[in-house]
């Protein structure tokens, strides 16, 4: 892993969080080693319109669900999940 | 394990013959299938939480479909580890849909019916709580996602 | 009561399609289908009353087909009594079926999916306490009439 | 109704009742009034070899379920329902 260089992941914005966001994906530089927690609060920063719907969303790491606490490795890809309606 | 076998996500509508033969052999009994489809109106907490319905003309669904396959098709596994000789399989649309159309397909077949009925319905409770597909409603109220609530 | 409309006994292939066309309506948001096929393969009480499993053959249909469409269209006006808001029609077959051919498909629509499940289990259920078909099984251990029993 | 005449009954046979019995219907004479247990009597008495399966069988009048002591009016449509196998 590279020494002091941000992990460049994927954040992938679907539903009410594209709408709020006004954007579908964006690459974002997180500190290495950082949690889920702090993706968000970087997201939360970047697009205070989310701060309403942020609350509600589940986050998936290359397409599973993950913990607050969980790790986000570096290239990943994020998904913020809102409230699902699928069936 | 394949869940590409077991979900599909698409934009064409669905097939209810389709997602029967995927599953039909010939020591199955019996097959249950769900079909999800758009309905003309939905209930909604009025002013004053006076539930009301209203009526609505279309829905557009959108899906991380990719990961929608994977947890649609993990779900289904889910059931034939828990149903033994259940075999399952889920086409869900995405789009935007008019009244009638298919949301969702599950077929589950199995030797017996019990299984066949069990192991559907656990499809579609589990496909709602962890798929991640979401709709806009257009009623009468105007759009909203459902799910997001007021 | 319009039995008629709401159960058909048919000596040709049944179809899923139309039991759904006739259940399906712009304010059914779920339908509910169960299909019963003949399988390759039944219990049967061994010698010594071990269960084993006999290879089928065919299976032979026979109804009292008015009575059967009577009972079967009562069953399914139980189901909409019961679970308002629900629709229900049964397809089933007579004649020689082999393996894998449809016996009977029932289709019950609803609002919502949990009343169309119930309904389509109530119907499968009663209908086989009630509606007067019997079969006739051809296995590797010769010919008997499924239900009586050695 | 006629006095002292029989009730002259179509009574179906079905499935292994028809098997055993050689036929799939026939008309019967009962004396009037009569019930559907002796109804059953007078089959039993006509077709020995559904001894073993009559007293499986419900019987229908008119394409419903009969109770034993319900009568068996003039004309009437009698089926012997052995156990059945719907579905």
């Amino acid at each position: 892993r590279r020494c002091y260089a941000d992990d460049v992941v994927t954040v992938l914005y679907f539903a009410a969080a594209r709408e709020k966001a006004g954007l579908s994906s964006e690459r974002l530089a997180l500190p290495p080693d950082a949690s889920v927690a702090e993706l968000l609060a970087a997201v939360q920063a970047r697009h205070p319109a989310l701060t309403e719907v942020l609350p509600r969303c589940r986050v998936a790491i290359d397409q599973s669900f993950a913990a607050a606490d969980a790790r986000v490795p570096e290239g990943a890809e994020v998904a913020l999940i809102p409230p699902v309606a699928g069936g | 394990m394949d869940h590409h076998a077991r979900a599909r996500m698409l934009e064409t509508p669905l097939s209810v013959d389709a997602c029967i033969d995927a599953v039909k052999h010939q020591g199955a009994g019996a097959v249950c299938v769900f079909i999800g489809c758009v309905r003309d109106h939905t209930l909604k907490e009025g002013a004053g939480g006076t539930p009301g319905t209203v009526a609505v003309v279309k829905l557009d669904y959108e899906a991380y479909a990719d990961m929608a396959e994977k947890v649609i098709g993990a779900i289904v596994v889910e059931a034939e580890e828990r149903w033994p000789g259940v075999r399952g399989f889920v086409q869900h649309r995405t789009g935007t849909l008019a009244i009638g159309d298919l949301a969702v397909v599950i077929a589950c077949s199995a030797p017996h019916r019990a299984e066949a009925f069990a192991a559907c319905r656990h499809v579609i409770e589990r496909l709602k709580e962890d798929a991640p597909i979401w709709k806009r409603e257009h009623g009468d109220d105007g759009v909203t996602w459902v799910g997001l609530g007021p």
